[in-house]
């Protein structure tokens, strides 16, 4: 049964990752890469890391995304410009 | 054509990685030579030797501390270069591009904000302090005070944010991460042990293990306050726009 | 009653699935952030479920709190940023 | 390479198709931001790749509580390293984020292409710190 | 006895749980506009987590998990209420024109004071 | 004095230590006075190499020195351990850092807002104490951080001055280092698990018993894809011209003497000491991707010094240059003959010298009235004879004339060729040093033989501290090419052990 949630976890984090560079909205492709973290931090769960959840939990979803924001703020928003 | 060119390199560069990987020991088996050959040593004594019930942490701080000195100074080079790039704000006269917004932040944020930045604080340092028994330690620590630290800053405003926590009183705290570990490091050599070794010769087995904590924990403390500062500084000189684009941007 | 609990938590990803499909669909940028904030909503739930599943739920009980407290600091950052005159110009 | 054995390493399968797409989007993708988000994704399939090589079957965290005997514990090296590697991740991400602030600066766009149509001859340049 | 009616406790709160989160998704798929969907983002989903979250304290016994759990839930209660709040403002302000029946006169737009 | 000295032999660790103390002290140093820096940096510099320097009497070719960090053995810790390759890279480091940073001093001042010297400075001891560690750790992992530091350092270093070419030159510098990380990163995963271990010598005598060759073979490519991205091989050698003729001077010249020899330090490595010839028994790998560095390595020497000829701009036909001479020190480390890797290691003395020279040279050109083409050095030679000189005789070490440290280095690259009886190599290579001779005493030429119709006056000579390091580098290329050896015999030695193993 547990490689089922793993499988759909993965898969999730392929959608993810997908989604994430397809995205024409610079914002829209930094929220769904910030879901992408989250999904690692619970892969990180699934092989035991606590550690690295907790890291990548309060990197990813609080550092990482917010520094990317604000780029995309400064900057453009659209892909193409 | 160039799109063309690249999947061909992807598609080769995906066959070695795939070679690769089939060849490799199963995943969850117990016999490749990465559970046999160094890890016993680590996951049976790891606890009295390294001195943390938690085996990460030991490793990070003890065995492969080393390691860990390098990660605060790629941090601090981190900082090093975002401020070589695109400078240190100004005290209280940075303005970020939100602050200089006729929209005003809700009511609801900020009060909501104001009431739970004190518990992530609190949050935070029990994270820093608590990384030997449980998951945990200075790094993660330093990132919620980071993450706390810009929300607030983008709730309330560059100036408040500045005024509060001035350059001047960061200059010095972001150095207290690699400063930790070499005060250490040179203390282990000053009692004529190893670099990094927390074990020092010449105390009692009972204080040896007291001294050894209060150096882990200095560790500890010393990763998470010059990380979080470090990662305040870094988004503090990303969000200031006082140079260029307030004059033509925004209205 | 852990093979319950999976199968609990695979419902809800699939659930997720769902959502990160409006994420990919949705017109203005308000409606990705919903729909990824119901994913980390659900994300939040798996992650407690798998915690129960692999045992000491006690031990990795500090992860799902930073999420419950940083959960937000996205979501408030790109909304405030969303709605000043340069962000809502797009 | 048969495929029962890769569907029981699923991890590694799947990170190395995150790799892949990862590195799709630096190579193909003209927009920066694009390219790094690209960049995050090929160190987080290397990380996953690296913490699943210290995996066992029906492992505990490498925690010492009652009840956890050693042997059940998966490997703490893995994750000790990926935690420097996320640092390290974290850190080239904020340069390459500021290294775009000033691209667009200069630039006034993020698109490579367009920033490499815009190249002006090296010897032309001045003292560029007195523009400011 | 006591061991059966835990489970069925259990049993029945992740279901209901679960059939809250399937509204929420289809709230989230169907809904025509923005500001309808913010109805079932906040409310469905987070009675979903909350009765799932139940569930688990049942699960659990009560000890020291029980209070973090509590604390995990306060928490999403609250980010969940302030970010659809954050959401929806952010919308307005932005210029987001409410959705309506076609035929059906829209609203006026309204001017709203600042705090 | 004898006590200094015992703590380096006793202590290496402190080759480390102390510039990333310094380095952590220099921003808080700087808030109490921003002019204070360049001696804080130059303390910093001279207390290291005189650490590194004591070292030499204790590191023989057959006697490496080891220090176990935290005083676990080394499966275990984190060993550091100096052996006589690592040795020379370190003084190496120290002596040609110690010149940069004092070159710096002027040249900082003039070119570089003044706020951000401080960091300029801090990035500096930073670079130069990942580039140490790096030389001398014996750990996987280890080497992997410190290159880490090093290539975010240079990343900030090149884009320092805030010109948009530099912006530029960096984002891609950026983008491809950075994916070339990730895949010695990748590579090390592989290794460890087909190893279970991270120490460079554990793994080694783990791959003699492996049944994992074939992961092992993967992991070979990987690394050597990676570091070829860091040394600037020639078919991804595309970051290296714009990234060495934007940046400014110092950094030129660091960058160039210093930061790819990394790359080739880790080829190096993995070469010899991690795998080492004997893994060319288990799998047949080794010997191809031998085979294909080498080739590649004449492919740049041949691509780098076409394109460096085609060149109007000075500080890119010097960029060009580098990659030629990381063909040459490649080559020379491939072709698996003692003498071969004789000239590699003596070349990578006799380049670190000679384009340090280079950049200097171009520094002070470009700090005394902007000239950044070749046809505006016209006249040089009368108005600046010191760097004019020191000029020409780096470039007779570049180009291999006789009584200079580069002629060594090639003699014994070539001679290695036709040991192995690669007489293709040696024919290629000397067209490399035909088309090397072209481009530099092209410069040469205008500096010397074409004079501006009117001098200008205001054009002499740049400060002492800026050409003095310049002369002193060219001076030392001299110095090597008629005392050679001086190292020639202890190298054949290390040599002769690396391709034992």
């Amino acid at each position: 049964m547990n490689w089922t949630v793993n499988l759909l976890l993965m898969l999730f984090l392929l959608a993810t990752a997908v989604v994430a560079i397809t995205l024409k909205d610079l914002l829209a492709a930094v929220v769904v890469f910030s879901a992408y973290s989250l999904m690692m931090a619970m892969l990180w769960t699934q092989l035991r890391a606590p550690d690295l959840a907790l890291t990548e939990a309060a990197v990813g979803a609080g550092v990482t995304t917010v520094l990317f924001i604000i780029v995309v703020y400064r900057t453009v928003r659209r892909e193409d410009r | 054509m160039k799109r063309l060119l690249v999947l061909v390199a992807l598609a080769v560069i995906g066959v070695t990685l795939l070679y690769g990987i089939g060849k490799m020991p199963p995943m969850d088996s117990r016999a490749s030579p990465d559970k046999t050959h160094v890890v016993p040593r680590y996951l049976g004594h790891g606890e009295e030797e390294a001195g943390a019930k938690n085996i990460i942490t030991g490793v990070i701080l003890n065995y492969r501390g080393y390691d860990t000195m390098g990660e605060v100074s790629v941090i601090f080079s981190a900082l090093c270069a975002v401020i070589a790039i695109l400078d240190r704000e100004k005290k209280g006269r940075s303005r970020s591009g939100v602050d200089a917004s006729r929209v005003r932040t809700s009511l609801i944020v900020t009060t909501v904000v104001r009431f739970s930045l004190p518990v992530v604080m609190l949050f935070a340092v029990y994270t820093m302090l608590h990384g030997e028994p449980s998951p945990g330690g200075g790094f993660q620590g330093g990132a919620i005070v980071g993450a706390s630290i810009i929300l607030f800053t983008i709730v309330f405003g560059l100036a408040v944010s500045t005024k509060r926590i001035p350059p001047g009183a960061r200059v010095p705290m972001e150095s207290v991460n690699m400063l930790g570990f070499l005060s250490m490091g040179f203390i282990g050599l000053a009692f004529g042990v190893q670099f990094l070794t927390y074990i020092l010769p010449g105390l009692g087995v009972a204080a040896a293990e007291t001294v050894r904590k209060l150096m882990l924990d200095v560790i500890e403390l010393g990763i998470g306050i010059g990380g979080g500062i470090i990662f305040i500084s870094i988004v503090f000189s990303m969000i200031r726009e006082d140079r260029y684009e307030l004059q033509q941007d925004v209205p | 009653m852990n093979v319950f609990l999976l199968a609990v938590a695979a419902a809800i990803t699939v659930n997720a699935f769902l959502c990160l499909y409006q994420a990919a669909r949705g017109p203005t940028i308000q409606d990705r952030l919903i729909s990824i904030n119901i994913v980390n909503t659900k994300a939040l739930v798996i992650l407690l479920i798998l915690f129960f599943v692999i045992g000491q739920p006690a031990m990795y009980l500090d992860i799902a709190l930073v999420y419950a407290l940083l959960n937000f600091v996205v979501t408030v950052a790109l909304s405030r940023y969303v709605e000043t005159e340069r962000g809502a110009r797009g | 390479m048969n495929f029962s054995r890769m569907f029981h390493n699923l991890n590694y399968v799947v990170s190395v198709l995150l790799f892949l797409i990862g590195l799709y989007a630096v190579t193909v993708k003209p927009n920066l931001i694009k390219k790094l988000i690209g960049l995050n994704i090929m160190e987080t399939s290397v990380f996953l790749f690296i913490v699943s090589i210290g995996m066992v079957e029906s492992g505990q965290a490498p925690i010492v509580t009652e009840g956890v005997k050693t042997s059940q514990m998966v490997n703490p090296i893995p994750q000790a390293l990926i935690l420097t590697g996320i640092v390290v991740a974290v850190s080239t991400t904020a340069v390459a984020l500021s290294l775009c602030l000033r691209l667009h600066e200069r630039y006034g766009t993020l698109n490579s292409d367009e920033i490499l149509a815009s190249i002006t001859d090296v010897s032309q340049l001045g003292r560029p710190w007195e523009e400011f | 006895m006591a061991e059966v009616v835990r489970n069925v406790l259990v049993a029945a709160l992740c279901c209901s749980g679960i059939v809250f989160f399937l509204g929420g998704t289809v709230g989230l798929l169907r809904c025509p506009d923005l500001y309808a969907r913010l109805h079932p983002s906040t409310k469905c989903d987070t009675l979903g987590a909350c009765s799932v979250i139940l569930a688990l304290i049942i699960l659990s016994g009560f000890s020291m998990v029980v209070l973090k759990l509590l604390a995990v839930t306060f928490f999403l209660m609250l980010s969940s209420a302030v970010c659809g709040h954050a959401i929806g403002r952010s919308a307005f302000k932005s210029g987001v024109v409410p959705w309506h029946k076609p035929g059906v006169e829209p609203l006026p737009p309204m001017e709203v004071e600042e705090p | 004095m004898s006590w200094a000295l015992g703590v380096a032999a006793d202590h290496p660790v402190l080759l480390v230590a102390v510039p990333l103390l310094f380095a952590a002290l220099c921003p808080i140093w700087a808030m109490w006075k921003r002019s204070a820096c360049f001696p804080w940096a130059m303390a910093g510099m001279s207390v290291t190499a005189f650490l590194a320097w004591s070292l030499i009497g204790d590191v023989s070719p057959r006697r490496a020195l080891t220090y176990n960090l935290s005083g676990w053995r080394p499966p275990w810790g984190i060993q550091i351990r100096i052996d006589y390759v690592g040795l020379l890279m370190v003084c190496i480091i120290t002596a040609v850092g110690l010149l940069i940073v004092l070159y710096s001093w002027r040249y900082v001042e003039h070119d570089l807002k003044p706020e951000r010297v401080p960091y300029y400075y801090t990035l500096l001891l930073l670079i130069m104490t990942a580039m140490i560690g790096f030389s001398v750790t014996g750990d996987l992992f280890n080497m992997f951080v410190m290159m880490e530091i090093f290539s975010i350092t240079s990343y900030a270093l090149v884009a320092i001055s805030g010109m948009k070419e530099a912006v530029r030159a960096a984002f891609k510098y950026l983008l491809m280092g950075a994916t070339s990380s990730l895949t010695v990163l990748l590579a090390i995963a592989f290794l460890y698990s087909a190893t279970g271990s991270l120490n460079m010598l554990d793994i080694s005598l783990q791959l003699k018993s492996t049944s994992y060759v074939q992961v092992a073979a993967v992991a070979l490519i990987l690394f050597v894809v990676g570091f070829s991205v860091k040394a600037a091989l020639f078919p991804v050698h595309v970051w290296l011209p714009d990234a060495h003729s934007i940046a400014p001077s110092p950094v030129s010249a660091l960058l160039s003497a210093l930061v790819i020899k990394m790359g080739i330090i880790g080829l190096f490595r993995v070469f010899f000491t991690v795998y080492g010839p004997g893994f060319a028994a288990r799998s047949g790998t080794w010997n191809g991707v031998i085979d294909v560095v080498s080739w590649l390595a004449v492919a740049s020497i041949l691509v780098g010094a076409a394109l460096a000829i085609i060149q109007r701009d000075f500080k890119v036909m010097i960029a060009y240059s580098s990659i030629v001479h990381i063909g040459y020190i490649l080559l020379g480390l491939t072709v698996l003959s003692g003498n071969g890797t004789v000239g590699g290691l003596f070349d990578i003395l006799a380049h670190a010298m000679g384009k340090g020279c280079f950049f200097m040279v171009a520094g002070i050109m470009i700090y005394k009235g902007n000239r950044r083409q070749i046809h505006e050095l016209r006249g040089v030679g009368r108005t600046m004879p010191v760097t004019a000189w020191a000029f020409t005789i780096a470039a007779l070490s570049i180009v291999g004339i006789p009584p200079t440290a580069g002629f060594m280095a090639k003699f014994y690259i070539l001679w290695g060729c036709i040991q192995r009886g690669k007489y293709h190599f040696v024919v290629l290579a000397l067209i490399g040093s035909l088309l090397t001779a072209v481009y530099c005493f092209r410069v040469v030429y205008y500096m010397f033989f074409t004079g501006a119709r009117r001098p200008d006056a205001r054009l002499d000579e740049g400060p002492v501290t800026m050409y003095a390091p310049a002369a002193l580098l060219a001076a030392g290329t001299v110095f090597f090419g008629i005392f050679a050896n001086l190292l020639i015999p202890s190298l054949t030695a290390a040599a002769r052990l690396v391709l034992a193993r």
